[in-house]
């Protein structure tokens, strides 16, 4: 019987590239738990593994002292994963990419993250930083949906 | 899951006898792997190869920093107008691909075996 | 070049069975991404599985209300995996399975864990709770060791 | 990795003809298989079934209390003088069945066509 009514893991990370493996391992472990298919552990895995290095990256400047929290919830029917950091976040919605204008330069290459994750996962929200000065993104998957067709 | 990139790089021909310039990459494609991806690519002789396979077989991990250096690769592969196709992606992986619109400049092929009946 | 010079990594689950898969791909992942080889991979795993379900067990009597808390430390060649629970803990030494007893029923089937984790780990200690009144057991892999033969 | 263990069962014969039930476990095998293994084992005729195989190709996670579990069939088996095989352990799984003794009750064999083979 798959694991589907409470529960909660977290793990914590240092801000290092290469660890958001660490924590999109303990996330799809989690999705499989609760009975997700294999495509949509997929979908989860590049959706926490980007939102993780954005954390790395973006919020805690690479600084390897600094954890990275994912917090990751079992509610019925869904999956919650809150990625925290200790930067100021952002609330802007992510662009979608424009391969013609990466193709010229007029776009940079890079870029894709925040695109992908809104794409492969069922809600995202990102949360910028309140007064306790920590930003987090919270995605979540469902048991439900199916993975998201190509566009 | 490892943290090392690594290319190999083989000569093949196509079923019509067009020659053909594998780059085969395993371990992770990401923001440490620019040398695999792009060294491997500039490191070709733009004059002499007309036709490249990007093969992602051997791949194990993959992020949208790894896929930006194949972008760069097709990027520059459009500028000398070569071909460039892809091979070995995941089933989630040739979803990213094509949702992000690489398609649009590379043609994507199940495996090595695909592309060169194809090509 | 794999990560082989500090960095931690904490990961806490529910007292309850099945989470100790997700201890297990955390810790995989770690170890992987240090460049432990596939056999050394999966004797942490079971180790790590079977330190969990101990600590879920034994020490934190399947009350999910109660985390396991297993702490991942990089140090230079070698993994440190601390798994603490809110028991008492122990720390008498794992007796080696006899399964000629077992076959007979003078010694329970079960009871394989801690020779388990002993026989798969470079070195293991049991520390039972201090005045803190929490209990661990640490494990430490290394690099440069090959896989147990069989015994 | 699956929370639930799935079993099936076929009769075979063994290369020399002689019948063999085969019982084939997959997901997890942990403290919840009880049912799929030792109830699978008991729903046999002991009269009946005189060599079983176990199969573990298709399980994706095991621990000691799963393995507990199989060494409690093979007690029951010992007491009914029935023959028992275990294939399609892991490499590592292999290693841990050798260490807790279980190759004192059970021959090991890579796969069920190597069981076979042998029986
Ligand atoms: N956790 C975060 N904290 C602060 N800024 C962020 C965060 N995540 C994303 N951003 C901002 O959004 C931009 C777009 O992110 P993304 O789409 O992931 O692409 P990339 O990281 O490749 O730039 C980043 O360049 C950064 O400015
Ligand atoms: N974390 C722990 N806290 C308290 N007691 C423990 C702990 N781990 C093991 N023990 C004790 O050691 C015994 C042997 O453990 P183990 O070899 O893993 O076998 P099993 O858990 O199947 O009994 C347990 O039955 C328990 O009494």
């Amino acid at each position: 019987m798959p694991i589907n009514n409470g529960g909660s893991v977290e793990v914590r990370i240092p801000s290092r590239l290469g660890f958001e493996k660490v924590a999109m391992s303990t996330a799809a472990s989690m999705a499989k738990l609760m009975g997700f298919t294999e495509d949509r552990v997929e979908d989860l895995k590049t959706a926490v593994s980007e939102a993780c290095i954005n954390a790395i990256e973006h919020g805690n400047h690479l600084d390897a002292s600094v954890p990275v929290g994912v917090m990751l919830s079992i509610f019925p029917g869904e999956l919650e994963v809150k990625v925290h950091d200790n930067g100021d976040g952002m609330s802007a919605a992510p662009s979608v990419p424009d391969i013609d204008r990466k193709m010229t330069g007029e776009e940079e290459a890079r870029g894709m993250g925040m695109f992908l994750i809104q794409a492969l996962v069922d809600e995202v929200q990102w949360v910028p930083s309140s007064t306790q000065g920590k930003s987090f993104v919270r995605l979540v998957i469902r048991l439900n949906k199916e993975s998201e067709e190509c566009s | 899951m490892q943290l090392t990139s690594k290319v190999s790089q083989q000569q093949l021909a196509t079923a019509t006898g067009k020659p053909l310039t594998a780059l085969r990459f395993t371990g992770d494609i990401s923001s440490t792997s620019r040398d695999a991806v792009v060294g491997s690519y500039v490191a070709l002789s733009t004059s002499a190869v007309k036709q490249i396979l990007l093969d992602f077989k051997g791949v194990e991990y993959l992020n949208s920093s790894g896929i930006a250096l194949v972008i760069e690769v097709l990027m520059a592969a459009n500028k000398a107008a070569q071909i460039v196709a892809i091979s070995g992606l995941t089933p989630h992986f040739t979803k990213v691909f094509t949702m992000v619109g690489i398609t649009r400049y590379a043609t994507l092929y199940p495996d090595e075996a695909a592309a060169l009946a194809s090509l």
